[in-house]
């Protein structure tokens, strides 16, 4: 059982990494949700959810990912996810997100690509 | 009762990580493979948010029981709810999707003159 | 019902640890430290071994409510017991020199027409 | 949550060593005991039960080192404790069992002391 849950912010080449701790469920949603929607106000055009260090995210917390990627999308901006767990790319498989977010395998790729 | 796991926790987000915990501990103990208690903690979580919806208050009620490799999650809401004005990220059509594609069978009954919401789920052949 | 967490496990010893988890994770939400959240882990199953005794069937039902960072848990047994011929290694003394130790109140009352032991803990002030 | 337990033995300098890791309660309990009723029963005379590894141990448990150190004695022989996680040693000392076992805090001092 770990509780520890923790969203860290650096920037990376102009872009904004956001790295993700522990699980997102609906009890840490709502910290990533402020994180992002934070974000989107100050105008950042480029973000990078790190999601390698996740280990259990459920349909409110990609609920959070979705509504922050449309309003990327909406405000000409980009968000991508870096995911390295085969636990999470399996639970956006399964509900058809890996269509809608760019997924990444490293930071690095995610900046770059 | 005997062989039956019950749980009650407040419609309280931070609660919910007590109805993972129980479902994790269950298939442990009946030797399921660790995708498969991955799967059962995310599914069970899923269950209750599907239940809760926008529910506010009361109380979600989750039974666990356990046969022959096959573990059943039943969970109702017990007690009157005052509804949330969330609306914005509504995960409902995410929550059904996960739930589909992770178990072997799901469904609604009543029971005791409550509406509830199940799923059940095979232990893999090959422990994974 | 708001606020407070129900448990019922079949007096099957495998289980017990669902107990456990339940009393980590909400000393754990409650920001208990890491010291209390280990003793209230050790006395709820304490509290649990002493109520169900030498009984083999039935289950225990337990109940935790917290309160401005105060942790009572209760435990009482539902279902009636068909005695274990145990009786070597009867831990009883032990588990109430344990309880005794790591909590702040402890006792014994009727809740629901049924004999139930409870307890009751503080965290502390420093976060150990 | 960790439900990994083990019992795993090994003769050190004609000592029987018995080494567990994970939660000792009321499910596993029953393992160690039949391990130390074996020993006994093949009159083993010097026994060390190294805990450094355990996480969590109940009254269970404990009764089941307490019955194994009285046959011990009975027979003539020794059994002594292994303890380095301040947490077990609480729970030993809560118990006033700290009086009725040997506890050293390596297998190499259990094994010559
Ligand atoms: N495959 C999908 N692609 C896009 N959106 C989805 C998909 N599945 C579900 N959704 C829904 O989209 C919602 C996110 O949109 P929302 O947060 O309402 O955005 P906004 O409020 O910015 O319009 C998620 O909560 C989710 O329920
Ligand atoms: N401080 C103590 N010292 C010795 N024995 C204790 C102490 N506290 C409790 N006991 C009891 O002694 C029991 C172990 O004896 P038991 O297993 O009955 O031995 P045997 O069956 O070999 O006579 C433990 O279950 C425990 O309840």
């Amino acid at each position: 059982m770990d509780l520890t849950f923790e969203i860290a912010e650096k920037r990376v080449d102009g872009v904004s990494v956001v790295t993700v701790t522990g699980e997102i469920d609906v009890a840490t949603a709502p910290d990533l949700k402020e994180c992002l929607v934070t974000q989107a106000a100050e105008g950042v055009s480029a973000i990078v959810v790190d999601l390698s260090g996740v280990s259990f995210i459920d349909s409110t917390a990609l609920g959070v990912l979705v509504g922050a990627f449309r309003r990327q999308e909406e405000a000409g901006g980009t968000l991508k996810l870096v995911v390295t767990e085969p636990r999470i790319l399996k639970v956006l498989e399964i509900t058809a997100l890996t269509s809608v977010f760019p997924v990444f395998a490293s930071v690095e790729e995610a900046v770059g690509g | 009762m005997n062989g039956t796991v019950e749980l009650t926790i407040p419609v309280r987000s931070d609660l919910l990580i007590l109805a993972r915990l129980t479902a994790a501990a269950m298939a442990g103990r009946a030797e399921f493979g660790i995708e498969d208690i991955e799967d059962l903690r995310l599914v069970v979580e899923e269950l209750c948010l599907s239940v809760i919806g926008r529910n506010k208050t009361g109380a979600v009620h989750l039974h666990f029981t356990e046969d022959a490799g096959v573990i059943t999650v039943g969970c109702s809401l017990w007690g009157e709810g005052d509804l949330d004005e969330r609306g914005e990220d509504d995960p409902d059509d995410l929550s059904l999707r996960i739930i589909e594609a992770l178990v072997d069978e799901y469904g609604e009954d009543m029971a005791d003159g409550r509406r509830q919401a199940w799923i059940r789920k095979h232990r893999s052949k090959v422990a994974s």
